[in-house]
């Protein structure tokens, strides 16, 4: 059994999936852990393979191939290849929903939309520009200054009779805008369904940019909000696949990818005069 | 004995200052509250957590002036003003040689050059794409996970102060990031962020005449590592009064006192909006 | 270190010195001699040269220059070379420079050469008009007397009279100057294993800050001990880049994107020193010939509009000329028209089936996590099943 | 506040600057059903009206389209559309709104716009306006000229700019003739040369009134308002006979001494383009300050006649050049720009310059820090800098804007009241 890890070093958290292919011809996830992303980036990623490793019950040396993807890819010195999270997070999300042809991946710093083949590989892509006021980070900041807790944004986000749009393309201008909402008094509801609204009319024009066909899956931190899942499925008139463990989707893809150099490798080395 | 107060709204922070005029004008009390998602409320316990520092009941304050973002919000205010005028109001008050107020608000950064009545001469705020305001601040402490009042005397340990290119907060969460996945030490990407904010603040504060002294008013004053790299890019030292905090309060306080005077008529004081009434 | 990496070292202290130490040794040896600057994209250069003095090539303060004074003169939303240019002024880097030539690119460019005026009230500043619409044959007559104007000017400040001659001899200097970069490119287009893009990107920029006798030694030079350099083919996509004609990336940025596994196999970086596709006539009146060349002969180009030719084709034909896999644009942020030029390139390159990538650089830029990712995808994209 | 607030000049000539407007897109509509009149696209910058007259043909102005849709807020859908294709968030919005009401099929009034016979670039100064009108030719299919008009880069046009141009407008009327079959009308180009002088002597009148105290109308807002008529029916009896009667409407208000509040409190020179999308809003915020506009660079984009120049019906195809070389504030100079309003802060009596930047339009913006600079220290003139945009409503800050501009009069009427205490 061959068994590959794929570590996800993003700026929050570092995610690590471990895969697996038994008789059947699609690889299966064996476990999947999580660690909060530091200054050391070796030591995030190792924490979080090891928590992956006891959730799937084998030893560290079972591992034969490690690839990481995330911003802190390159800080992991034990992995076998890096792959950028766009790469990965289309290849998992392609594994989970075979049939989708287009990504949405809202993270804590960047928003991406991305369409691929039929086989999960990179078509087009573009991620979020300057002054996007896009990302999870966004969202988390207006919480801490709304005084409200991250996990009940969604939730509230739903309630919101009139809301407040955030028009300003630029994130500072943006949390002004936030601020000047406050001040007139506008309910908190309101202005996160706001956020929730604008950010949806953003990443649905990048997706339109991208040439977006057919379902779309919805992965990343954010895609736990229910608030923003909502606002997309009304504003693209289509329901969203957004996977239960949507912030590990990039590590799954990390390691299928690597699960595929890895057999690639084997397969050339079996037969050295292979032209 | 004539009393006024001045009510500052921030977008953080809401202060009011106390002051009474019985010949020679004085602050009575201050008072600081975060300002949150309640503004109205915010404002309100300000002013009424002054006047119980000032031992005096609400009522027998005459005249009570808004400033600040959050200014039209103040139930109980009879007139606003920007804290533009405010802000050079109070430093003139608290340092009357000053001819250059530097503000770095949690909204905008200004520069202001005022005259030697304490009058607003010029003044210029920070352009739209370059936040070098106090939330660009809070956003770094925020990405770094560090607390905002130790980043200031964090950022005075720099030894190698990284160069930050940038002074978009957007690019510059992701530029700390990866010196920090770099291993760049902490102080010294503060340090370079202070000095990168620095030298935007100045660089666009040069659209008025910056002549001495140069009074920082603002919450930001507080902070060691930006007074510092202030400092270092103006080439002069900056006078930081211990009320740099509440100088657009205690100026707002002091219009009010001139509007109790009666002699000192002016559309500004025209309430010109009841609280709530949109603009 | 061999010959060839000395050179490469001496061409990026060149391109990196904001003191121009260079001009100044000219115009040591030069007593008298007078230092015309010119803002990108292209200028007459022949011209400058033939009233005896140096005309050196701007491209802004790069990543070497923080911005103090600048950005209170220019907002946001203004591309950061021509914040930069005006900052060196302030800042006292241009006085070796006699005068300085601006021509019609964009309005960014143009609104910088009156402010700079203004400023700088005893520096010689013009602003040459070049025609944007080549389809006229009242464009060529404009040129020249253009031109002419812009000679008279250059005499009046100190320039020695142009002749006939003098102008024929600089413009062979110059055909002479572009058929060596013309070759160099030659060269990385065949064996781009052999010659980084960096290295060609200083070799050819070094130009704007010697005379063009010492350029050309160099360039030859250079070529001659490119023929016997040897190296490794690597596993790389062949690519064109596109857009970065004016503001001019940063030297890690051009490394970054051969790292990230591309052969740059042909760009745009610093294209006013090689503008004509062929030879200025040498023979009939040579101001005239200048004029004739740039309504004729020049290269497509984002500021130059002639729609004879469409710049789209040009780009098209260039990528397959270049056997390139793929189109990188590398824009500068608030280029305008490299921004509008990227809509019509991007219809061409979408119609022929060519994969491009699109990523907005700023001359100052020291880091580069998010491109280095997209540039990353953008090849995984190419490369793997 | 509610009369402070809310004044605005609004006479007849209101009405019937409505509808001059709509009649020319009836117009418009007209030729995209029939064919006829034949209509070509032309930028409103130092434009060339007079030589379509000469064919009878009707201009199509972008420009006009795009600002007319940010007035009703509706530009931000065709801005998106415009984006998805490709175009940067900034690029110059006018062309993304533009761009996008064609992709969209979108026009000002809801009747059709025709696909023009020529799409003639008239490029003056404004680099964007050449990209523009290429890809509105890709696009549309339609036929590009690019009139290449060489910038005034010294104080006056030499002999060999004028003949560039000159030669230029005769290359056009031969391309138009073959367009469209239809022959050009020297008589009725010259006689159209006669309309432009007269109605630039007239405008030029009604901008002189602005320099009373207090001013009849406002010479930013209002003038916006005027210059519809003024780029379209200018080389028209219909538009001498407008501004006729704008220019006696006017002289009535001023001899009566009515100005535009009760009492004209300050006397501003505006730079730059308005933001459309929040034109009323953006006016509201002077209006409470009483603050009147005297004077505005941005009204001199299509033609700058208040300091004498005219057309001239003796050299109908020299003067058209003249005008495109040297008298629109677009194709002249940045220091020229500073002294015009050099002249406005004078002559006007002004009391401070008010510095709009638009992020989409590097034309009038890149180096308004320099022109400030300029005007404060150089001229010794309170100056307000403030930014947002003319057609993406994405980028007004209205509390930001509102603060600043408070602040700004907060600080003149202080100068004025100390200055008044010590006199």
């Amino acid at each position: 059994m061959q068994l590959v890890a794929g570590i996800d070093c993003g700026s929050g958290f570092t995610k690590a999936v471990i895969v697996a292919q038994n008789s059947a011809p699609e690889c299966s996830v064996l476990g999947k852990g999580k660690a909060k992303s530091g200054i050391n980036m070796e030591e995030a990623a190792f924490a979080a393979l090891n928590d992956a490793l006891k959730d799937a019950g084998v030893a560290r040396d079972q591992v034969r191939y490690v690839a990481t993807t995330g911003f802190g890819r390159y800080g992991v010195g034990f992995r076998d290849i890096q792959i950028t999270e766009i790469t990965s997070g289309a290849r998992g999300a392609h594994h989970l929903f075979p049939t989708s042809h287009c990504v949405l991946d809202i993270g804590g710093q960047s928003t991406r939309a991305i369409t691929m083949t039929d086989t999960g590989k990179v078509r087009s892509f573009k991620t979020n520009d300057k002054c996007a006021a896009g990302s999870g980070m966004f969202i988390a900041r207006a919480a801490k200054y709304l005084e409200i807790s991250i996990e009940d944004v969604g939730g509230l986000s739903l309630q919101a009779t009139h809301p407040q749009p955030i028009s300003s393309v630029c994130a500072v201008l943006a949390e002004s805008e936030i601020i000047n909402h406050v001040s007139a008094g506008v309910s908190v509801e309101n202005i996160l369904r706001g956020i929730h609204d604008s950010l949806a009319d953003r990443a649905v024009g990048m997706l339109k940019r991208v040439g977006m066909e057919g379902e779309v899956t919805f992965i990343g931190g954010v895609a736990r909000q229910s608030g923003i899942v909502k606002a997309l499925e009304e504003k693209l008139g289509t329901k969203l696949n957004v996977p239960p463990d949507c912030e590990y989707v990039c590590a799954l893809g990390a390691a299928l990818l690597g699960h595929k150099r890895l057999i690639a490798k084997e397969t050339a080395v079996s037969q050295p005069h292979a032209s | 004995m004539r009393i006024a107060a001045g009510v500052d709204v921030g977008s953080t922070q809401s202060k009011a200052v106390v002051m009474a005029d019985n010949g020679e004008r004085t602050i009575l009390a201050r008072a600081l509250v975060d300002t949150g998602a309640n503004v109205r409320k915010a404002a309100e316990h300000a002013f009424t957590q002054a006047c119980r520092n000032a031992h005096i009941p609400p009522s027998e304050v005459g005249f009570v002036v808004g400033t600040g973002y959050g200014r039209y919000n103040i139930s109980f205010g009879h007139a606003q003003m920007t804290e533009i005028s405010c802000h050079a109001r109070g430093a003139h008050f608290v340092c009357p040689s000053t001819r250059t107020v530097i503000d770095m608000g949690g909204q905008d950064s200004k520069a202001i050059s005022v005259g030697e009545d304490g009058q607003v001469l010029d003044f210029v705020m920070n352009d739209k794409c370059a936040a070098g305001t106090g939330r660009f601040l809070a956003n770094a402490a925020d990405v770094m996970g560090i607390g905002l009042e130790e980043i200031g005397p964090l950022s005075l340990r720099a030894t190698r102060a990284i160069k930050i290119a940038t002074v978009c907060t957007v690019f510059v969460e992701s530029d700390i990031l990866s010196y920090l996945a770099q291993g760049k030490k902490a102080e010294d990407i503060l340090g370079g962020v202070h000095l990168a904010i620095a030298k935007r603040t100045v660089s666009l504060a040069r659209r008025v005449p910056i002549e001495p002294e140069i009074t920082m008013t603002g919450g930001v004053a507080r902070n060691v590592g930006m007074v510092r790299a202030l400092e270092e890019v103006l080439g002069t030292k900056l006078q930081i009064s211990p009320d740099a905090h509440f100088m657009g309060a205690i100026g707002a306080a002091l219009f009010a006192l001139e509007k109790m005077d009666q002699s000192f008529e002016s559309s500004m004081w025209r309430p010109e909006h009841a609280a709530g009434s949109g603009h | 270190m061999t010959d060839l990496e000395r050179t490469f070292d001496i061409c990026q202290e060149l391109v990196a010195d904001l003191n121009f130490n260079s001009v100044q040794r000219w115009k040591n040896q030069h007593p008298g001699g007078k230092a015309i600057g010119y803002f990108p994209v292209y200028a007459p250069v022949e011209i400058i040269h033939a009233a005896g003095m140096l005309p050196v090539g701007l491209s802004g303060g790069g990543d070497r220059l923080d911005i103090q004074h600048a950005d209170a003169r220019f907002g946001s939303f203004i591309c950061s070379i021509v914040k930069t240019t005006l900052e060196m002024g302030l800042r006292e880097h241009l006085k070796f420079l006699d005068g300085v030539l601006f021509s019609s690119i964009c309005d960014s460019a143009r609104n910088l050469c009156f402010v700079l005026k203004r400023n700088f009230p005893s520096l010689y500043i013009d602003f040459l008009h070049l025609p944007h619409n080549p389809s006229s044959e009242a464009s060529i007559d404009f040129l020249t007397s253009e031109y002419r104007r812009s000679m008279q000017e250059l005499q009046r400040m100190g320039g020695r009279q142009v002749s006939e001659s003098n102008l024929r001899d600089a413009i062979l200097l110059y055909n002479r100057n572009r058929q060596l970069i013309r070759s160099l490119y030659a060269f990385r287009l065949q064996k781009p294993h052999l010659l980084r893009a960096w290295e060609s990107y200083v070799l050819v920029r070094a130009g704007n800050f010697v005379p063009v006798e010492e350029h050309n030694s160099i360039l030859e030079a250079a070529l001659e001990q490119l023929s016997v350099r040897a190296g490794k083919p690597r596993d790389s996509i062949r690519i064109v880049i596109e857009g970065a004609f004016c503001e001019q990336p940063p030297l890690d940025l051009i490394k970054l994107v051969e790292d990230a596994g591309c052969y740059v196999v042909d760009d745009d970086f610093v294209i006013g020193r090689s503008w004509f596709v062929e030879d200025v006539p040498g023979n009939g009146d040579p101001v005239r010939a200048l004029a004739e060349s740039y309504v004729n002969r020049a290269v497509y180009s984002s500021v130059r509009h002639d729609f004879r030719a469409p710049r789209w084709e040009g780009l098209a034909q260039k990528a397959k000329q270049a056997r390139a896999d793929a189109v990188l644009f590398l824009i500068a942020k608030f280029c305008e028209p490299a921004y509008f030029d990227y809509v019509l390139f991007k219809k061409k390159l979408e119609a022929i089936g060519l994969p491009h990538l699109l990523v907005e650089f700023e001359e100052k830029q020291f880091t580069f996590d998010r491109m280095r990712t997209e540039i990353e995808t953008f090849v995984e994209s190419l490369v793997f099943d | 506040m509610g009369e402070a607030k809310k004044s605005e000049y609004r006479g007849s000539i209101h009405q019937r600057q409505k509808d001059l407007m709509l009649k020319w897109y009836e117009r418009l509509n007209e030729a995209a059903e029939t064919g006829v009149p034949p209509t070509a696209s032309l930028m409103i910058s130092g434009n060339c009206v007079e030589l379509l007259e000469g064919f009878g043909a009707v201009p199509i102005y972008p420009e006009v389209n795009a600002l007319q849709l940010a007035i009703r807020h509706q530009s931000l859908e065709p801005i998106l559309a415009a984006e998805e294709l490709g175009y940067a968030p900034d690029n110059c919005a006018y062309v993304k709104a533009d761009i996008g009401c064609y992709l969209k099929g979108i026009t000002p009034t809801g009747g059709k716009l025709p696909k023009p016979n020529l799409v003639l670039c008239n490029f003056v100064g404004c680099n964007t306006y050449v990209k523009w009108f290429e890809h509105t030719a890709e696009l549309t299919g339609s036929k590009l000229y690019v009139l290449d008009v060489p910038f005034l880069r010294e104080n006056e046009p030499s002999a060999a700019d004028i003949d560039y141009v000159v030669r230029q407008l005769k290359e056009i009327v031969g391309l138009f003739e073959s367009l469209t079959g239809r022959k050009f009308d020297y008589d009725r180009f010259q006689q159209a040369v006669r309309c432009s002088a007269e109605v630039e002597d007239l405008w030029s009148q009604i901008k002189h009134l602005a320099r009373r105290s207090p001013s009849p109308f406002d010479a930013y807002f209002d003038a916006i308002t005027l210059m519809g008529p003024l780029y379209v029916y200018r080389a028209t009896p219909e538009g001498v006979e407008f501004f006729r009667a704008a220019l006696e409407e006017m002289q009535a208000k001023a001899a009566a001494s009515h100005g535009l509040f009760d009492q004209e409190k300050f006397r501003v020179v505006i730079e730059g383009p308005p933001p459309y999308p929040f034109f009323r809003t953006f006016r509201d915020m002077f209006a409470k300050w009483k603050a009147c506009a005297v004077a505005s660079t941005y009204s001199t984009v299509g033609g700058l006649w208040e300091f004498g120049a005219r057309h001239d019906p003796e050299h109908p195809f020299e003067s058209v050049a003249m005008h495109m070389l040297a008298q629109n504030v677009t194709n002249r100079n940045y220091l020229q720009r500073y002294e015009q309003i050099r002249r406005y802060l004078e002559e006007w009596n002004a009391d401070g310059l008010i510095i709009h930047f638009v992020k989409s339009c590097r034309l009038f913006s890149a180096g308004q820090g320099d022109m400030r600079d300029h005007v404060t220290k150089t001229l010794g003139v309170p100056t307000l800098y403030i930014e947002s945009d003319l057609e993406d409503p994405r980028y007004f800050a209205e509390a930001q804007i509102r603060n600043r501009i408070d602040a700004f009069f907060e600080a003149l009427e202080h100068s004025k009241l100390t200055a008044s205490a010590r006199s």
